[in-house]
């Protein structure tokens, strides 16, 4: 209601602040540009490689990125970073947001003192950023894990979910869609039977994934859309009778998973390149504030190795399709 | 003063010379403990010096505002905790009382119901939390510690039922603005006044009525106060019921301040409060520790934490260490320089009792 | 004359500012069983506890077979062959009688383990020896007081001592036990052991002893064989001077009954027990320790609940529990433990001495600390309290002043009946002349005195009226005039049945 | 010291007192075996699968790790202290076992668990000394710690995590594989179960952490040497800790800086539940361990019984209060029971 009204306005204004000037494509990249990047939480192996990826990216442009995050993923610690960053004036923020809209107010300032805001894997309330970099749409997260396991069980039988954290942004989205694509006729006779929880923690992950088998005799298959949990889900799975019987997939990193995939237990994961995420929200943090693009949509810039890319609607700059992992493959990756 | 020289008739009521000014542990450890707010306002010194070195940003209204506005639900709880402890029990379970009203509010927005009455809604759930903490522990005669940590466990848990894994975030601007914005244009955000004002009702309340009387002396000597005709097991039983009612005022603060509600929120704040209470020079074991000391400890942290966040160079890992080490400084300082003065004049005991926990 | 196993010389202890003791010398002999006698607070337990290696000496020196020796700690004294009944009970409660005995000296087994067969064997052999028959697996938590004194003799005499020392080991034991104790006693000292033997109750030391140190203040002030002495010349050298003066008790008339106990009981502790009290009368509870008369008056003031009965105070019926309530009424209430129940050592003087009082001295609900240094100090100044600042926490203060404001406290509340439980215990003679004259001036101004006091010469001295308590029960009524030593022990140990008025 | 009055006829007395505590104690350990075996049942009858000695063994592999952190905090507890910070020690000893096996291939195993105990009882060292030289309350000094071992952990990982990948088979394998269908996991921790439930049952310094519990200054005056008991029993619990680290390596593979973070309340919870006194001088290292397997098996049946996830966490804290509860609830009535007796002796 009435709230919605006033967000959009008082975004107007910010989008102002932040797209005055017209976009010049050919603008030079600003030399020793400083941005910080912001992951969720500190410790976590998956954001530290995709901010490594933001840091090659400003390397290579000859500018510098400090990575500085909370040490719990927690929105109201990720707060006192975003104050404490833009009192130390960087040309670019690129956030990883644990919360869309408790995070929005602080970012709004550091938009009016001119601080470029640079969403990525996880977005931040569209009014506060200027542009999101997705790993992939939340749409082909969705249809593509579907696809996987229903092919894994030929489109028939129950399957359930483990997700992180109950009110996790991403998993959320991506249930959603789930959800919907299998309302389509091709997997009319697959049946969600659960979501649980494991709150990206091992040991509960583990317990949940236990308690999925026990409570559901003809389970056929579960898709973890999380590292922590497929990595959980597949560790229990590799020791229980169920291994091979019960199909797993989910969004995992093939370090982590090559043992499980080695052994049978899982024959195919899915993910993106994290650091390829980093690489070009640090690549778009840079156009932005040399002022090469401003986060309108259509807009295009060169994304170093990665090629050209384009702004999609609401400043979404998608990276790609979902990697797939299997044996074949596998092994071409070390992340 | 030797009990023997009281058999000469006294001088009435004239202060006597040789009084030792150094008698029971328990009055040296005072003594150290009446500069306590000195020494805190030294250290709050050594920070900014220390801060203004790491970033030029240090010492500038907006260090106040965003580092206070960090700090605000934690500062709240501290104050109600402050009494809590100086009564000699604890209550661990704040932080999940703040979840819960988060949760509530959000879950009765959902409900269309409208603010002004979700808020009162919640801070009686909330008093009705810590009056449960305070009945199991006055009627049923249970350890403060064991309780809170069993309700730590079930508030949150209530928060998770209640909420679930939506995430409620339209709240009305005007209210979130409020918890966000600062007070008429100057650097001090809303979080903060609405602390001042609280902090004095609690100074007063702690310091300047009989209410507060009772709570020292019921924390020094819980007995005695018991044969003094005061009314422990009541007071105690209102002191969880204020600490629960703040814990969930706190919660409607950051519930507005962050726009949005969720079950996990908060998680862990309970040792960060309890940290700047005791940090504030309240004894543990109760019966001794002030408002003031308190909020010099709150500005302490929360200037530390704010130099570290700044510094390019050191690593926000550090806030923890560093943390940490004050608590356990602040009490290992004091009893140090008790064991010195102790080995000068030979003590009645050489081993000391263990310290025991709460 | 033998060597003395130990021997202390010049031995001086302060507590803080209380000077606890400032001329202990004693020996102790092989085969000689020694009374150490004084009055409250004289210094006894503060010479145990040296002897103890609890505390260690200010100045002075202790020997032990001739040698200069410095106990820092308690097992050191152990080591030298010295064992130690405490006044204070030091068990643990949650664990077994057995384990109580011979905690820190378990008998070891195959790798060290604890034999506990053997274990239970040494400790039932003990409690045979001493008569009892205690079952060693119960643990202590819910011994009786007497059964617990038992569990302390016992793991005292665990290990074959040279020195036994008890600090009123009979205090809550009867008769039959104290007999039993006795022989124990005699036994050890066959065997040629020393025995230091505390104790309030005369005719024990006199059956006992061979040889008494009284204690005065502090100060070893005699010592003699007791054939050399009789209880009267004991008594005068206790207390310093001659009984009459040290009790000024000025009659004043009595008025309308000011409280009236109705057949109070409180199950296991003590039964039926109804009494009155008058305007101006001081009334004394009299009797052994552990007779349950402390009980008796925290029932009246309401720390306790009683079973049945109930209290009266101008004519209303008091809430049980309620010490508000009987606060309210006109009931002060000054307890046994002055440290532990009495005052709040850690707060100032005047916090202490305006506790009762801080509803009254809030203006608006607020208080301001110049009142309630006004009301300290003019307490201060009636009671002549002798103190450096008001604001100095109260642990600063000598017991006798601390008794006073313990005093304070109460008297600031105006009430019309005082409970006095012990007022002069641990209290040296000078303050407790002080205490005396002030009851009395009290009493003359019509206030109503309930006093307990485990002290005779004060009983009689300060009493309009004696109470008798025996095992809970009131066993005798005597008037001040009829009342002497003797016809209030007998009533106290229970040798006269009279129906309690 | 006044109170009762006169002496009992002691033999019939303590003898219907025995019966009594015997029957109370009775009633502590079994009501928490009763509460497990019925919570199996009722879980296995809805859901039969519950029951398969995998599912059971699972059980049990959930709990040990935190059945090992309860033995250690029983240790602390029956002192009348408390060790918060066992969760932070965990987490380092846990990264430092993974960091030494994938950086030094080859490391014989065993050194990597005397190495990750080690670590463990230094940090309890740092505790013990800093509660008995320096006289600082264990809640402060462990809460403290809490933060400085987490900081630490945080520091040294820097970010980065140590995969199963990196992990030798035979070490991760300790975290999974049984013999005679028992997991390793729940061989050590019923090991470590057994050899501390006897030291504290049948060595004196074990009785004497008891003592020192139950009456601190009567310990002093018993000659037993509190600090160096109180020091030792912090040791232990750091060393149990550390080894709980080493433990939760081998069992997930993959550790960064946040392993056992928050582990500290679960684990006094399941101590408490088991029946340790949290006042000291009370309880046993087996109740506790059973208070772990109990509170381990609430989730898994909570979640096999489809139970909405949200209600885990609050049955949880319920459980705790009920059994807090109880305890002084038979504490009340044995003394009730007694203070009658002398009662009708007396009168
Ligand atoms: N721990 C202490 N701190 C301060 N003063 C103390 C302490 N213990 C005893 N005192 C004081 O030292 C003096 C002697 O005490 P002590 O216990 O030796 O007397 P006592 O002769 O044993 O008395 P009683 O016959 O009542 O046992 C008393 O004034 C007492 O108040
Ligand atoms: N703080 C205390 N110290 C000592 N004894 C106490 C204390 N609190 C209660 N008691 C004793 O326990 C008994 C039973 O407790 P109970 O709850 O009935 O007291 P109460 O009268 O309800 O207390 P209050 O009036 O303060 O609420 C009390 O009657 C009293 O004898
Ligand atoms: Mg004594
Ligand atoms: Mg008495």
């Amino acid at each position: 209601g009435s709230t919605k009204d006033d967000e959009s306005s008082s975004s107007a204004s910010s989008n102002t602040s932040s797209s005055s000037n017209e976009a010049n494509p050919d603008a030079e990249i600003k030399q020793g540009l400083k941005t910080v990047s912001i992951p969720k939480q500190l410790g976590n192996p998956y954001e530290e490689f995709e901010h490594s990826g933001v840091d090659e990216a400003l390397k290579e442009l000859g500018g510098s990125n400090s990575i500085k995050g909370p040490t719990d993923a927690s929105a109201s610690s990720q707060i006192s970073i975003i104050n404490a960053a833009v009192q130390q004036k960087p040309d670019a923020i690129i956030i990883a947001g644990n919360d869309p809209d408790a995070v929005a107010p602080a970012l709004k300032q550091a938009a009016q003192r001119g601080v470029k805001v640079v969403g990525m894997d996880s977005d931040v309330a569209a009014d506060a950023r200027s542009v999101f970099v997705n790993q992939v749409t939340t749409q082909l997260v969705g249809e593509n894990q579907v696809e996987s396991i229903g092919k894994q069980i030929g489109y028939k039988g129950d399957i359930a979910i483990l997700s992180a954290t109950a009110n996790a942004t991403n998993q959320n989205a991506w249930i959603k869609v789930m959800k919907e694509t299998l309302k389509k006729p091709k997997y009319k006779d697959m049946k969600l039977v659960k979501v649980a929880y494991g709150d990206d923690d091992d040991q509960k992950s583990f317990q949940e994934m236990q308690g999925l088998i026990q409570a559901y005799p003809n389970l056929k298959g579960v898709i973890s859309p999380t590292t922590v949990g497929v990595a959980a889900a597949a560790r229990y799975l590799s020791k229980s009778p169920q291994k091979g019987k019960v199909k797993l997939t989910g969004l995992g990193f093939p370090n982590q998973m090559r043992k499980f995939v080695k052994d049978g237990t899982v024959d195919e994961f899915q993910l993106w390149v994290p650091k390829d995420v980093g690489y070009l929200a640090g690549q778009a943090a840079a156009a932005l504030a040399s002022g090469r693009i401003t986060g309108k949509e259509g807009e295009k810039f060169e994304a170093g190795r990665l090629g050209e890319y384009t702004i999609g609607a609401d400043g979404e700059i998608v990276l790609g399709p979902l990697t797939t992992f299997s044996a074949d493959n596998i092994d071409d990756f070390d992340f | 003063m030797p009990a023997d020289t009281t058999a000469t008739p006294p001088t009435t009521g004239a202060p006597a010379r040789d009084a030792e000014p150094t008698a029971t542990g328990g009055a040296r450890l005072r003594a150290v403990l009446g500069r306590w707010e000195a020494l805190l306002i030294g250290l709050l010194v050594l920070t900014a010096v220390f801060g203004q070195g790491i970033s030029s940003e240090f010492l500038t209204g907006d260090s106040f505002t965003t580092g206070s506005l960090d700090l605000s639900e934690v500062a709240l709880m501290a104050l109600a905790l402050t009494l809590v402890i100086v009564a000699a029990e604890i209550d661990l379970s704040v932080a999940s009382v703040l979840a819960l009203s988060s949760a509530l509010m959000a879950e009765l927005w959902n409900g269309g119901m409208p603010l002004e009455l979700i808020m009162p809604i919640c801070l009686a759930a909330g008093a009705a939390c810590g009056a449960f903490n305070g009945l199991l522990v006055t009627r049923f005669g249970l350890p403060s510690l064991a309780v809170t940590i069993g309700t730590l466990a079930l508030f949150r848990g209530l928060a998770l039922v209640v909420i679930g894994d939506e995430s409620v975030t339209d709240f009305p601007a005007n209210y979130t603005d409020l918890a966000f914005g600062n007070f008429a244009g100057t650097f001090v955000p809303n979080t903060m006044v609405l602390f001042a004002i609280l902090a004095v009702a609690f100074g007063v309340l702690l310091h300047a009525t009989p209410f507060g009387r009772s709570i020292y002396a019921i924390g020094a000597n819980e007995e005695a106060a018991y044969f003094t005709g005061l009314r422990v097991k009541r007071v105690k039983l209102i002191l969880f019921t204020l600490s629960g009612l703040v814990a969930a005022l706190a919660g409607i603060v950051i519930t507005l301040r962050n726009s949005t509600a969720a079950a996990n929120v908060g998680q862990g704040f309970e040792l960060t409060a309890i940290t700047a209470v005791l940090l504030g020079g309240v004894s543990i074991f109760g019966g001794r520790g002030t408002i003031a000391g308190v909020i010099l400890a709150l500005l302490l942290l929360g200037g530390i934490q704010k130099a570290l966040l700044l510094s390019q160079s050191i690593s926000s890992y550090w806030i923890q260490i560093v943390t940490g080490a004050l608590l356990v400084g602040s009490v290992l300082g004091p009893n140090i320089a008790r064991r010195v003065s102790e080995a000068r004049r030979r003590g009645t005991s050489h081993t000391p009792e263990e310290g025991s926990t709460t | 004359m033998s060597e003395p196993i130990i021997a202390l010389e010049r031995a001086e202890k302060s507590y803080g500012a209380v000077r606890a003791l400032r001329g202990g010398d004693i020996a102790l002999r092989p085969g000689e069983v020694r009374a150490l006698v004084g009055e409250n607070g004289a210094g006894k337990s503060t010479l145990v506890k040296l002897l103890g290696g609890v505390v260690r000496l200010d100045t002075g020196t202790m020997r032990v077979d001739g040698e200069a020796v410095d106990f820092h700690s308690p097992t050191a004294a152990r080591d030298a062959g010295i064992a130690v009944i405490y006044q204070e009970p030091t068990l643990f409660p949650d664990l077994s009688v057995a384990e109580n005995v011979v905690m820190g000296f378990h008998p070891l087994g195959a790798l060290r383990r604890i034999d506990r067969g053997a274990m239970r064997k040494e400790v039932k052999g003990l409690l045979d020896r001493l008569g009892v028959r205690l079952d060693p697996d119960r643990p202590v938590r819910g011994l009786s007081i007497a059964d617990q004194q038992i569990v302390e003799i016992a793991k005292a005499l665990s290990f074959d001592a040279r020195v036994l020392i008890m600090d009123e080991p009979t205090a809550a034991l009867s008769g039959n036990e104290v007999e039993r104790l006795f022989n124990v006693v005699r036994a050890l000292r066959e065997e040629g052991a020393a025995v230091l033997f505390i104790s309030h109750r005369i005719e024990e030391v006199f059956s006992i002893c061979d040889t008494a140190t009284v204690m005065r203040d502090g100060a070893v002030v005699h010592d003699a064989r007791i054939a050399d002495m009789t209880p009267d010349d004991m008594v005068r050298r206790m207390v310093g001077r001659e009984l009459s003066a040290l009790f000024p008790k000025q009659d004043a008339q009595v008025g309308e009954p000011v409280m009236k106990v109705h057949r109070l009981t409180r199950e296991g502790v003590f039964f039926d027990v109804s009494f009155e009290v008058r305007a101006g009368e001081i009334v004394a509870l009299a009797g052994l320790v552990g007779a349950g008369r402390s009980e008796v008056a925290r029932a009246i003031f309401g720390i306790d609940k009683p079973d049945a009965g109930h209290v009266e105070v101008g004519g209303r019926t008091l809430p049980p529990g309620r010490p508000l309530a009987a606060m309210r009424a006109g009931i002060g209430f000054v307890p046994e433990d002055r440290r532990q129940q009495g005052l709040v050592m850690d707060l100032s003087i005047a916090r202490n001495a305006t506790m009762t009082r801080t509803g009254a001295l809030a203006r608006g609900g607020l208080i301001r600390s110049g009142a309630e240094d006004r009301l300290a100090k003019e307490w201060a100044t009636r009671l002549q309290l002798k103190f450096h600042r008001l604001a100095d926490p109260v642990g600063f203060l000598s017991g006798g002043n601390q008794q006073k404001v313990v005093l304070a406290k109460w008297l600031a509340t105006e009430p019309k009946l005082l409970i006095l439980d012990e007022p002069t215990r641990g209290i040296d003679v000078g303050t407790k002349s002080e205490v005396h004259r002030l009851m009395s001036e009290l009493a003359g101004e019509g206030l109503a005195v309930l006093m307990i006091s485990s002290e005779l010469p004060e009983v009689l001295g300060m009493a309009d009226r004696v109470l008798v308590m025996h095992e809970g029960r009131l066993t005798a009524e005597i008037a001040r005039d009829d009342a002497d030593e003797e016809s209030v022990i007998r009533a106290a140990t229970g040798q006269v049945q009279e129906a309690a008025a | 010291m006044s109170a009762q009055a006169a002496a009992p006829p002691p033999a019939a007395e303590g003898a219907r007192a025995r019966r009594l505590t015997e029957r109370v104690f009775r009633v502590r350990e079994l009501g928490i075996i009763v509460a497990f075996l019925a919570l199996v049942a009722v879980t296995g009858i809805l859901e039969p699968r519950f029951l398969e000695a995998g599912s059971l063994r699972n059980l049990a592999l959930n709990a040990s790790i935190f059945a090992i952190l309860a033995v250690g905090q029983t240790l602390v507890l029956v002192t009348r202290n408390v060790d918060l910070s066992v969760g932070s020690v965990l987490g380092l000893s846990a990264y430092f076992a993974g960091d030494l096996l994938s950086n030094h291939q080859g490391l014989p195993i065993p050194v990597v668990f005397l190495l990750g105990i080690a670590l463990g009882a230094a940090c309890g060292l740092f505790n013990g000394i800093l509660v008995t030289w320096g006289q600082v309350p264990a809640l402060v000094v462990t809460l403290g710690t809490l933060y400085m071992f987490r900081g630490l952990a945080f520091l040294w990982t820097n970010g980065t995590q140590v995969n199963a990948e990196t992990l030798p088979d035979a070490f991760l394998n300790l975290g999974t594989d049984s013999v005679l269908g028992v997991p390793f996991l729940v061989l050590i921790a019923l090991v470590v179960m057994l050899a501390v439930g006897q030291w504290l049952r049948d060595y004196r310094a074990g009785r004497e952490l008891y003592a020192i519990g139950s009456n601190p200054e009567g310990a002093r005056l018993a000659g037993v040497r509190s600090e160096r008991r109180v020091l030792t029993a912090f040791v232990l619990a750091g060393a149990l800790a550390g080894l709980g680290g080493v433990l939760f390596t081998a069992r997930f593979g993959t550790v960064d800086a946040t392993a056992g973070f928050g582990y500290e309340l679960t684990v006094i919870a399941a101590a408490v539940v088991g029946g340790v006194a949290i006042f000291g001088g009370a309880g046993s290292v087996y109740g506790a361990a059973m208070g772990a397997l109990l509170l381990g098996t609430i989730t898994s049946s909570l979640i096999v019984l489809k139970v909405a996830a949200f209600w885990q966490q609050a049955a949880i804290g319920a459980l705790l209060l009920l059994a807090i509860a109880f305890d002084r609830f038979v504490a009340l009535r044995v003394e009730a029971a007694l203070r009658r007796r002398s009662a009708r002796r007396a009168g």
